[in-house]
C-alpha cells in the first residue's frame, strides 16, 4: 500500500483552532507530516506599530483565545519595565489573581477537551461548563466574558471589590468539589490510559532541544516553570509547589495539567488572603489623555508562564507615542511547528489530534 | 419573491428546526461555541448539532476575522456545502474588519465574497447573542427568507470576480492540490 | 546583574561586546554580526539553552535591520539579548538551526516578514502567507491600511449627523 | 399476510429506532448536565436531509447506497418481532439468512464510500470492516453454540424453545459476550471506532450529502433494529410483542448509559479486545453446552 496524503486540517473536528497539518499516511501510520500555519494571521505585530501604547491593550487580548489576560500582563510588564514604572502593590496581588482564574479556565476546557479526540464528551461537556463559571467572575469584574482588557499598563483597569472577592471564594470551593468528579471520569477510566498512556513520548533532552515550555517540558520530570525560576509579580511571597511527572506521554502531560488546577486555587486563596487593602490599583498614566502616554527608548523582554508555556512579549520603544515594534513569542510555537515535523512520524492517525490537545498547540499564537 | 410551494414550506419548516453547523473555527469567536454548545446554553435543544464535514452541515459559521489563506478554503468548504446552506457571519470582523480594518492580510467584509444570512455583532459575540442569531436564522428560513445560496448562484460571477480582486487566485497551490 | 550572570559577562569580553543591564536578570549584549554565532554557542555552553525568541526589528533610519536574540536560563532565570545590526538594502545573515532546531522556523518567518536571507538554511518557503505580491509586510516602509484599501473593500457608511444628533439626544429611539 | 407482516416490521422498525435515538440524545444530555434536543428531533433531522440537494460522486457511489439500504430492508423484513405471531416469514428466519443478508447491506454501504474516492471514508470502511472481524467472531462462536444446544437456527423455534428460561440464564457466558458484541455492531462508544469524528472526519460518512445521508440513515435505523431484535429473540426470549419492546427498550438504553461515559478504543485496540476476553468466554461457552454443563 503506497503513501495517502491526507489532510488534517484546517477543517477537522479533532483540530483545536484554525491550524493544519499534511501527512503522508501509510496504513494509519504517519510517515510525514507538515504543519501548516497561518490561517490566522492578522498582522499583529504590525498593527500594534500603528497604535498608541495604550490604545494597545484593546488589540493585543485577540492573539491567544483561550487564555487572553497572558497578553495584556506580559505587555503591560514589558512597557513597565521600559518606563521603570511601580506598579501598586494591590494591583500586582490582583493581577495574580486574574492570571490564575485564567490558568484555570484555561486547564479545565485542556483536561475535558482531552475527551473531545478520545470521544469521552462527557468530560469535555463537563469541563467547559464549569469554566463558565470563572468566566462569570470575569464578567463581573471585567465587565466581558473572554477578552478582558483588564490589565493595563501601570496597573489593573478597576479595583476588586469585596463582593467579586467572595464570588471567587465560593467558585473555588465549587471547582475544588468537582475535581474528584474528573478524576473519577477521566484519570480512573482504563480504556483512557490505554489510549493515552506511552503514546506520544518525549524524552527530557528532546524537549529541552527542542525548546519546549510548560507541560510538555515538566512532563519529563524538570522543575522547570518560569514563576520560580525567573518569578514575576508575586509569585516569589505564595507558596505552591510546581508539579512534574516522568513519564514525559500524553497521559502525563493532561494529569499535570489537571493537577496544576489544585496549584492554582491554591496560589489564589493565598493571595486574596495576603493582598493589602486599598484603593490605589493603578499609576496616573501621564497628564492629559493615556492615549498620549510616551515611553522612553529602550527595549525589555518579558515573560510569564502561561497555561501552555512560556510566553513572551519583546517590545521596542523608540521614544514615541507608538511601539516601535512588538515581537510575541507563541508559548506553542515550538511543538506546533518543529515538533509536528519532527515527533509526529510514526505515530498513528489517531495521535495527531493527541499531540494537539496534549502540547497545547494554539494555533493563533503561532500565526498572530 | 417567487411564492413557494406547500412542499417546499414543508421543506423548509424541516430546515428550520434541523440545523447542522459545521464544525469549522475560523476565527476566534469559536471560543464561544464550546459554552453554547456544552451543558449551560445547550443549543442541542434547538436541534443544532455540529458535524465534521461540509458535506453534511447546512451552516456555515464564519466565526470572526478571515484573512486571506482561510477566505480560499472557505470558500472551497462554501461551495461543497449542499444546497440550500446558510452563512452566519460572526463579531464585528466579518462586518467591516472591527478591530483589523487596516491589517494586510484579514478581508473587510464578508459579504462581498459569499453571502451572509445572519450576521452577528459583538467581539466577541456571548453565548446568548449566538442563542439569538440561531433562532433568527430559523424565523427566517421558515419563512423562505434566508435565500443566500440562491443569490450566490444567481450572482455567482459577481462574486467570483470580487473573489479574485482580494485573493489573486481563488485556488489553492501547494503540494497537497496540484 | 545577578553574580551568574556577571561571570558570564566577563566571559563574552573577548568578543568585544556593548553590554546594557535592562534588569537585575536582564542584558543586552550587542555585538557585530560576525562574531554573533561565537556569542550564542558561548551562551549556550554556559547554561543559556534556552531560546526564547528569535526576532527582527526594522531600523528604517539608520538603514539597519537589528537581529535580536533571547536566550533564557532555566538553571538561574537570567535572560541575554544577543542583538546585532546588519545592512538593510542586502540582509543576509547565517542560520543558528543546528544550535537550535526551531530557529529554522523563526527564521523562515523572518525571511517572510522581513526579506532576511540565512545562508545555510534552505527551506525558505513562505510560512504564514500565501500569494504575497508586496514587499515584505513588517517592513516600515509598508503601509498596511494602504494595501488593506486596495485590496479588501470596505463597508461605506452614510453618516446622518442630524439623525445621530437626535440619538444621542434621546428625541428619537436610534 | 405476509406482506403486510413484513411491511408492519418495517413500520415499526423506522418509528421505534428512530424515537429510541431520540431518546437516546435525551439521555445522553442528561448525563452532561443538559436539556438537550425534543425526543422526535432525529425525525426533523432525517426528513431535512432527505429534502436537500445532494451531491453525488459516480454510479458505484449511489449504487453501493442503494445496495446498503436494501440489503438493511430486506433483513428488517424477515426478522422475528417476538413470537410466531409476529415472524412474517416462519419458513425462512433461519439465522444464517439473515447474517447473509445483512452482510450485503454493509457491504453496499462499504462499496459506496470507498467509491466516494475520499481517503477518509476509505480508513473508515478499513476499520469498519476491521471491527466487523472482529465481533463477528465471539458473536458466531456464541451463536453457533446456541444453535447446537437448542438443535435449530430457525429464530422463531429458538423464542419458543426458551419457554422454560432466557437463553441469558441458560448460558449467561454467552449472553455477556453477545451484549458486548452488540455494543460492537452498534457503533456506540468504544466501539465507535469507524465514524471517529475527532480522528478521521466521521469516516465513511464524509462524502454523504443531502438525501444520501438520509438513506443511509434509515439503512442505520433498520441495521439497528435487526441487531437488537435479534439479540432479544435469542437471548431474552422474545415474549409478546408489548414485552418484546420492554425488552428493545432495556437493552438499546443499556447500551446508551454504557457508552456515554466511555472513551473510545483504538482499533488495534479494539481487536485485541474482542479477541482477547469475549473471545475466550465464547469458546468456554461453547464448551459447557458441549459439555452439557447449562443452567
Amino acid at each position: 500500500m503506497g503513501e495517502v496524503k491526507l489532510f488534517f486540517g484546517p477543517n477537522h473536528p479533532g483540530m483545536h483552532g484554525n491550524f493544519s497539518v499534511h501527512m503522508y499516511v501509510e496504513g494509519d501510520i504517519v510517515k510525514r507530516a507538515r504543519p501548516l500555519p497561518g490561517f490566522l494571521h492578522r498582522g499583529f505585530e504590525k498593527l500594534m506599530e500603528r497604535r498608541y501604547w495604550y490604545s494597545n491593550i484593546a488589540l493585543i487580548p485577540r492573539i491567544c483565545v483561550p487564555e487572553p489576560d497572558i497578553n495584556e500582563a506580559c505587555y503591560a510588564m514589558g512597557v513597565e519595565k521600559i518606563a521603570k514604572l511601580d506598579v501598586p502593590e494591590r494591583a500586582q496581588w490582583i493581577r495574580m489573581i486574574v492570571l490564575e482564574l485564567a490558568r484555570i479556565a484555561n486547564h479545565l476546557m485542556a483536561v475535558g477537551g482531552v475527551g473531545g479526540p478520545i470521544g469521552l464528551y462527557t468530560a469535555s461537556y463537563w469541563g467547559t461548563a464549569d469554566r463558565d463559571r470563572i468566566l462569570d467572575i470575569f464578567e463581573a469584574l471585567t465587565g466581558a466574558r473572554v477578552y478582558h482588557m483588564y490589565i493595563v499598563i501601570g496597573g489593573v483597569r478597576k479595583n476588586l471589590t469585596p463582593k467579586i472577592e467572595d464570588m471567587i471564594w465560593k467558585t473555588l470551593d465549587y471547582i475544588e468539589s468537582r475535581l474528584p468528579d474528573y478524576e473519577n471520569l477521566i484519570f480512573k477510566n482504563r480504556i483512557l490510559h490505554s489510549r493515552l498512556k506511552g503514546r506520544l513520548l518525549l524524552t527530557r533532552e528532546q524537549a529541552l532541544e527542542m525548546g519546549v515550555t510548560g507541560v510538555g517540558l515538566r512532563a519529563t520530570g524538570v522543575e522547570y516553570d518560569v514563576r520560580k525560576v525567573d518569578p514575576y509579580l508575586f509569585y516569589d511571597k505564595v507558596d505552591f509547589e510546581v508539579p512534574t511527572a516522568t513519564d514525559g506521554d500524553a497521559f502525563s502531560r493532561v494529569y499535570l495539567k489537571f493537577k496544576e488546577i489544585s496549584q492554582s486555587i491554591k496560589i489564589i486563596r493565598q493571595a486574596l488572603e495576603k493582598m493589602p487593602q486599598g484603593d490605589k490599583v493603578n499609576v496616573a498614566v501621564s497628564k492629559g489623555s493615556a492615549l498620549r502616554r510616551i515611553v522612553p527608548k529602550g527595549m525589555a523582554y518579558a515573560h510569564i508562564e502561561s497555561a501552555r508555556g512560556e510566553y513572551g512579549f519583546f517590545v521596542v520603544s523608540d521614544g514615541k507615542n507608538k511601539p516601535y515594534r512588538v515581537a510575541v513569542r507563541g508559548a506553542s510555537y515550538p511543538q506546533g511547528l518543529y515538533g509536528i515535523e519532527k515527533y509526529l512520524p510514526g505515530t498513528r492517525i489517531e495521535d495527531v489530534p493527541l499531540w494537539l490537545a496534549t502540547m497545547d498547540v494554539c494555533a493563533p499564537e503561532i500565526d498572530r | 419573491m417567487k411564492e413557494r410551494t406547500i412542499w417546499e414550506q414543508i421543506a423548509d419548516s424541516f430546515r428550520s428546526r434541523s440545523i447542522w453547523m459545521l464544525h469549522y473555527c475560523t476565527g476566534c469567536g469559536a471560543m464561544e461555541l464550546p459554552p453554547t454548545m456544552t451543558s449551560r446554553f445547550d443549543m442541542e435543544r434547538f436541534g443544532v448539532a455540529p458535524m465534521a464535514t461540509p458535506r453534511q452541515a447546512d451552516i456555515l459559521l464564519i466565526t470572526g476575522y478571515l484573512n486571506t489563506k482561510t477566505l480560499r478554503r472557505v470558500i472551497y468548504t462554501y461551495e461543497q456545502m449542499a444546497d440550500p446552506k446558510y452563512v452566519i457571519g460572526f463579531g464585528s470582523c466579518t462586518i467591516n474588519g472591527g478591530i483589523y480594518f487596516d491589517s494586510y492580510s484579514t478581508i473587510n467584509r464578508l459579504d462581498y465574497y459569499v453571502p451572509v444570512d445572519v450576521y452577528i455583532a459583538g467581539c466577541m459575540p456571548r453565548p446568548e447573542a449566538i442563542l439569538e442569531a440561531f433562532n433568527y436564522l430559523m424565523e427566517k428560513i421558515r419563512k423562505g427568507e434566508a435565500d443566500g445560496w440562491k443569490r450566490y448562484r444567481e450572482n455567482y460571477e459577481w462574486y467570483k470576480q470580487n473573489q479574485i480582486r482580494s485573493l489573486g487566485e481563488v485556488y489553492v497551490h501547494d503540494e497537497f492540490h496540484e | 546583574m545577578m553574580s551568574s550572570m556577571n561571570d558570564v559577562v566577563k566571559s563574552l569580553e573577548g568578543f568585544n561586546p556593548f553590554i546594557e543591564e535592562i534588569d537585575e536578570r536582564e542584558v543586552k549584549v550587542t555585538v557585530s554580526p560576525d562574531r554573533v554565532i561565537a556569542v550564542l554557542e558561548t551562551l549556550k555552553a554556559n547554561g543559556y539553552s534556552h531560546l526564547s525568541l528569535m526576532t527582527c526589528v526594522d531600523w528604517i533610519d539608520d538603514n539597519q535591520l537589528e537581529l535580536v536574540y533571547i536566550l533564557f536560563s532555566w538553571k538561574d532565570g537570567g535572560k541575554f539579548i544577543v542583538s546585532t545590526r546588519i545592512d538593510r538594502n542586502n540582509p543576509k545573515f547565517f542560520t543558528v538551526k543546528e544550535l537550535w532546531p526551531v530557529a529554522r522556523f523563526y527564521e523562515r518567518e523572518l525571511h517572510e516578514f522581513f526579506g532576511v536571507e540565512f545562508e545555510g538554511n534552505d527551506d525558505m518557503r513562505p510560512l504564514f502567507l500565501e500569494l504575497w505580491d508586496e514587499k515584505p509586510p513588517l517592513r516600515k516602509d509598508f503601509d498596511p491600511r494602504d494595501y488593506s484599501r486596495k485590496k479588501f473593500p470596505d463597508r461605506k457608511y452614510e453618516k446622518d449627523v442630524i439623525k445621530e444628533a437626535k440619538i444621542f439626544r434621546g428625541e428619537i429611539n436610534g | 399476510m405476509a406482506a403486510y407482516k413484513a411491511l408492519f416490521n418495517l413500520v415499526v422498525a423506522f418509528f421505534l429506532v428512530l424515537s429510541l435515538e431520540g431518546i437516546a440524545r435525551k439521555i445522553m444530555a442528561r448525563i452532561q448536565r443538559r436539556i438537550g434536543p425534543p425526543w422526535y428531533q432525529n425525525f426533523i433531522d432525517l426528513f431535512k436531509a432527505l429534502s436537500k440537494h445532494p451531491f453525488s460522486n459516480g454510479w458505484i457511489f449511489d449504487f453501493g447506497v442503494l445496495m446498503a439500504l436494501g440489503g438493511a430492508l430486506a433483513t428488517a423484513m424477515i426478522i422475528p418481532m417476538g413470537s410466531i405471531t409476529w415472524t412474517p416469514f416462519p419458513n425462512s428466519d433461519n439465522f444464517f439468512v439473515i447474517m447473509y443478508l445483512f452482510a450485503v447491506g454493509a457491504l453496499g454501504m462499504a462499496m459506496g464510500m470507498v467509491g466516494s474516492g475520499n481517503p477518509w471514508a476509505s480508513i473508515g470502511v478499513s476499520r469498519a470492516l476491521t471491527q466487523m472481524l472482529g465481533y463477528e467472531l465471539p458473536y458466531l462462536i456464541v451463536m453457533s453454540s446456541v444453535i447446537f444446544f437448542y438443535k435449530t437456527a430457525s429464530i422463531h423455534k429458538l423464542i419458543e424453545l426458551q419457554r422454560g428460561g432466557w437463553n441469558l440464564l441458560v448460558m449467561p457466558l454467552g449472553g455477556i459476550v453477545a451484549f458486548i458484541s452488540l455494543m460492537g455492531m452498534l457503533g456506540k462508544k468504544p466501539f465507535d471506532i469507524m465514524i471517529a469524528p475527532a480522528e478521521i472526519a466521521s469516516g465513511p460518512m464524509v462524502e454523504l450529502s443531502g438525501k444520501y445521508m438520509g438513506l443511509l440513515h434509515i439503512m442505520h435505523v433498520f441495521s439497528v433494529f435487526v441487531e437488537i431484535s435479534l439479540f432479544v429473540d435469542v437471548f431474552l426470549g422474545g415474549g409478546s410483542f408489548g414485552w418484546y419492546l420492554v425488552k428493545f427498550v432495556v437493552v438499546w438504553v443499556l447500551a446508551v448509559m454504557i457508552s456515554s461515559v466511555l472513551p473510545r478504543f483504538r482499533i488495534e485496540q479494539m481487536l485485541k479486545f474482542y479477541w482477547g476476553v469475549p473471545l475466550g468466554l465464547a469458546f468456554l461457552n461453547a464448551l459447557f453446552v458441549l459439555l452439557g454443563w447449562t443452567l
